[in-house]
């Protein structure tokens, strides 16, 4: 017997140490695992890497655990959205460390890291400063950018359906990171709104396999950024 | 509407937004593969001529991206790059980022749209940061784009707010991309980058040659005459 | 509108130039494309460069395409299979050129062409006869071989259904190369079972999306390797 | 069946490949992700003791592959890395070729069990080619599986047809990888893989180290005595 399932998000998170890296899916709210976030703020943890396309918008979710003073560096594509102050002030005020990262290159980084690529050479960001200091070299007479595998502790993703043995199936453009991150943390936790039983997904559908998911946690209605915003929400 | 479509508004010369989303239509082929940057770039849409079928692909996971739907309808987890919520079109399908920027970096998409802060007339586009201090520096798939599609198209105003030109000899501030510019759709002209650098395709109706060269920061050159049938 | 369909086998590789380098999906007979191989004998380029992960079995499909004298090269990770004369024979006679990959490398290398990646770095094959002449790079203290992307002129594969704008799903494991492959030519030609409008496929399922595929070839009742070679075929 | 549950034979010293499989399969923990190499290895699924469950990798593209069907019948596009057809488990899962090495050179296969020419003292293996001039050199995946895969037994028997040692102080045969086995199970021993070099788990019933020693290539440290409770 396989099952995957953990009662609930406090439990799945709970060994997150200081210090630690952690990969966030999500694409500005699609796919952000706000409760997953929400129980590592419960949990203490600080001095956190985390790794997200952004940095999360009003109070609540990543903007929350920025907020919370959790954060000592983010590797990130796009760290400023409109609605997003919490990053920009910390960032401004020279409390959090950036690492810029162009979004496909993220994207690229995290799959090599889960797929045991230690670098690959890509052309995007040759010539601009976010190549500075970088190794480069020619392909076919174009300059390209020699860029690292990225790999996490922990990664935290939103999915739509999974199953006991951590097969998961996400909504639209919620994916977005999700699949890549499951791959490269030696954790990868999944919120999921519905969980059925190992057998119940069509094998030629599963986008993230089991044997890349630790946990499984069942979260029937999650909630979103943009409705908790619009409440007024903040967290905790 | 009929300001847009017949390409001019009374009180500016040149093209309006809507106008040069129109212009940069027509020069779009049938069945095309195309990423519209955020901001007046997402105009082109509206415009693409009858009887054309365009796929958009949103850098976020999606292609066959549809129209916005109205306001407070549609679905939070089906944005587009500008976290705006979409729709989706007959034959659309969702995929990871990874899959989304392999279209991108690997030459699938015939065209990208994008706005610009400057454009050098070696075909350099500066279009993510003004390198200004207290800037938050934010960069997305920008220059995965220009690195990677086909054919880069931009669309802006031919100068600044300010008056200064954002067609230059060399850009100022921090490059997107190098030499990744085919074409500039302005509200004054559309003008080709080519080895010999800027080079004129079309005046908006009512301008003239020299008004938009003195508003432009390196030579243009003229279009080549067609000749014979 | 946009309708990729072509007629048939032979008009989708008519273009197919002498010297042309040709991607063909399959593992063992597992999406093996026999229909637009044998159109291609038939078509009678020569000179190919082949890059599969097998040479065929019996005198059908890739092996037929060998016999026929058509292929200068081949880059494969696995060419001798139980039921496969045609490529050793050809090997042992010095008539045709082996690059020999590693399957994940192959993948790899497959997919890093169609993803705009120049080269990148893996573990596998370091300090193997594989390795040889590579540039090779230690990360974390662990030696890495400098592997290139691999691209063609052509790809070939099987799926199970197909829409007019070229999305695909697979059958199972004959799925195996074809995605990445797909992504990797100038010209990918798909035969598929079934043919349906764009819009009657779950856009969550799609496996190859229509971006990557430029014609669509039907072939109702695609013939299998083993049951061709059972009833002792040979082609032409 | 029989032969093989009681793990010897009359006729022959040490495990019977059927033994050595039922030997592997009790060290295999519940919920592991395991590659069964082509042939040999592929018994140890026979013998996983109740109450575990495997999940079973085919690098051909399936996660949760289960037994072969009769002959005859199955999915000839349901196959193995054998090229043999197979079945699916529930929580199967099919991919392509690009995921399925990266499951594998990512580090997220808990386990490889594989055939070998030769194991040397300090891990290395050669499992794919044994350079003869007029062999058809052909990889596959292994080298990909030795390079990544967390933990590699090697099921072999401890000498060639010729009486020749398989575990050797230095491989003579073309290299799968270096320094990549963890554990050896050959009809006579279980003996591990160590910075020291090889050394006993356990001898096969009936056989006496000295034996097993003198059939292997380089010394075989004798296991660590347990101490206390």
């Amino acid at each position: 017997m396989i099952d995957k399932r953990v009662a609930s998000a406090r439990e799945a998170v709970a060994d997150v140490r200081d210090g630690a890296t952690v990969m966030i899916g999500g694409f500005g709210e699609a796919g952000s695992p706000i409760e997953l976030i929400h129980a590592l703020i419960d949990q203490g943890a600080k001095g956190l890497t985390v790794i997200s396309n952004n940095t999360g918008t009003g109070l609540v979710g990543l903007a929350a655990l920025l907020r919370a003073g959790r954060v000592r560096k983010v590797i990130c594509s796009f760290p400023r959205t409109a609605g997003s102050t919490v990053f920009p002030d910390l960032y401004r005020a020279g409390k959090v460390e950036l690492e810029l990262v162009p979004q496909g290159t993220l994207a690229e980084r995290i799959r090599a890291g889960g797929a045991g690529i230690a670098a690959f050479y890509t052309p995007t960001a040759a010539g601009t400063p976010l190549a500075d200091g970088k190794e480069t070299r020619a392909f076919d007479g174009r300059e390209h950018v020699l860029e690292h595998g990225l790999r996490a502790d922990f990664t935290l993703i939103k999915g739509r359906v999974a199953d006991t043995h951590g097969n998961v199936l996400f909504h639209r453009t919620a994916r977005n990171f999700a699949p890549m991150m499951a791959t490269a943390a030696a954790v990868t936790i999944v919120q999921a709104a519905e969980v059925v039983q190992a057998g119940t997904l069509d094998p030629e559908c599963v986008v993230t396999q089991g044997i890349f998911v630790d946990r499984v946690v069942h979260v029937p209605s999650p909630a979103l950024e943009s409705a908790l915003n619009e409440a007024g929400a903040s967290y905790p | 509407m009929s300001a847009a479509s017949t390409g001019r508004t009374e009180s500016t010369l040149g093209w309006t937004r809507e106008g040069i989303a129109e212009r940069v239509a027509q020069d779009i082929p049938n069945g095309s593969y195309v990423n519209l940057g955020i901001g007046i770039p997402e105009l082109v849409a509206r415009y693409v001529p009858a009887g054309r079928t365009l796929v958009y692909h949103t850098e976020n996971g999606l292609l066959g991206m549809g129209p916005s739907p109205a306001a407070g309808q549609g679905d939070p987890e089906l944005i587009n790059a500008g976290k705006r919520r979409v729709s989706m079109m007959p034959g659309a399908a969702f995929f990871d980022q990874a899959t989304s920027f392999a279209m991108i970096r690997g030459g699938h998409l015939d065209l990208s749209v994008l706005g610009a802060l400057q454009v050098a007339a070696n075909g350099d586009l500066a279009n993510w940061s003004t390198g200004a201090d207290d800037a938050i520096p934010a960069v997305g798939g920008a220059m995965d784009l220009v690195a990677g599609v086909k054919r880069v198209f931009v669309m802006t105003t031919h100068v600044t707010k300010e008056g200064a030109p954002k067609l230059v000899e060399r850009c100022t501030y921090p490059l997107t991309g190098r030499g990744v510019v085919t074409r500039v759709y302005s509200d004054l002209a559309v003008i080709d980058v080519t080895p010999k650098g800027f080079k004129l395709v079309e005046l908006a109706p009512g301008v003239a040659f020299d008004f938009v060269q003195e508003r432009t920061g390196a030579p243009i050159l003229r279009p080549t005459p067609r000749t014979g049938a």
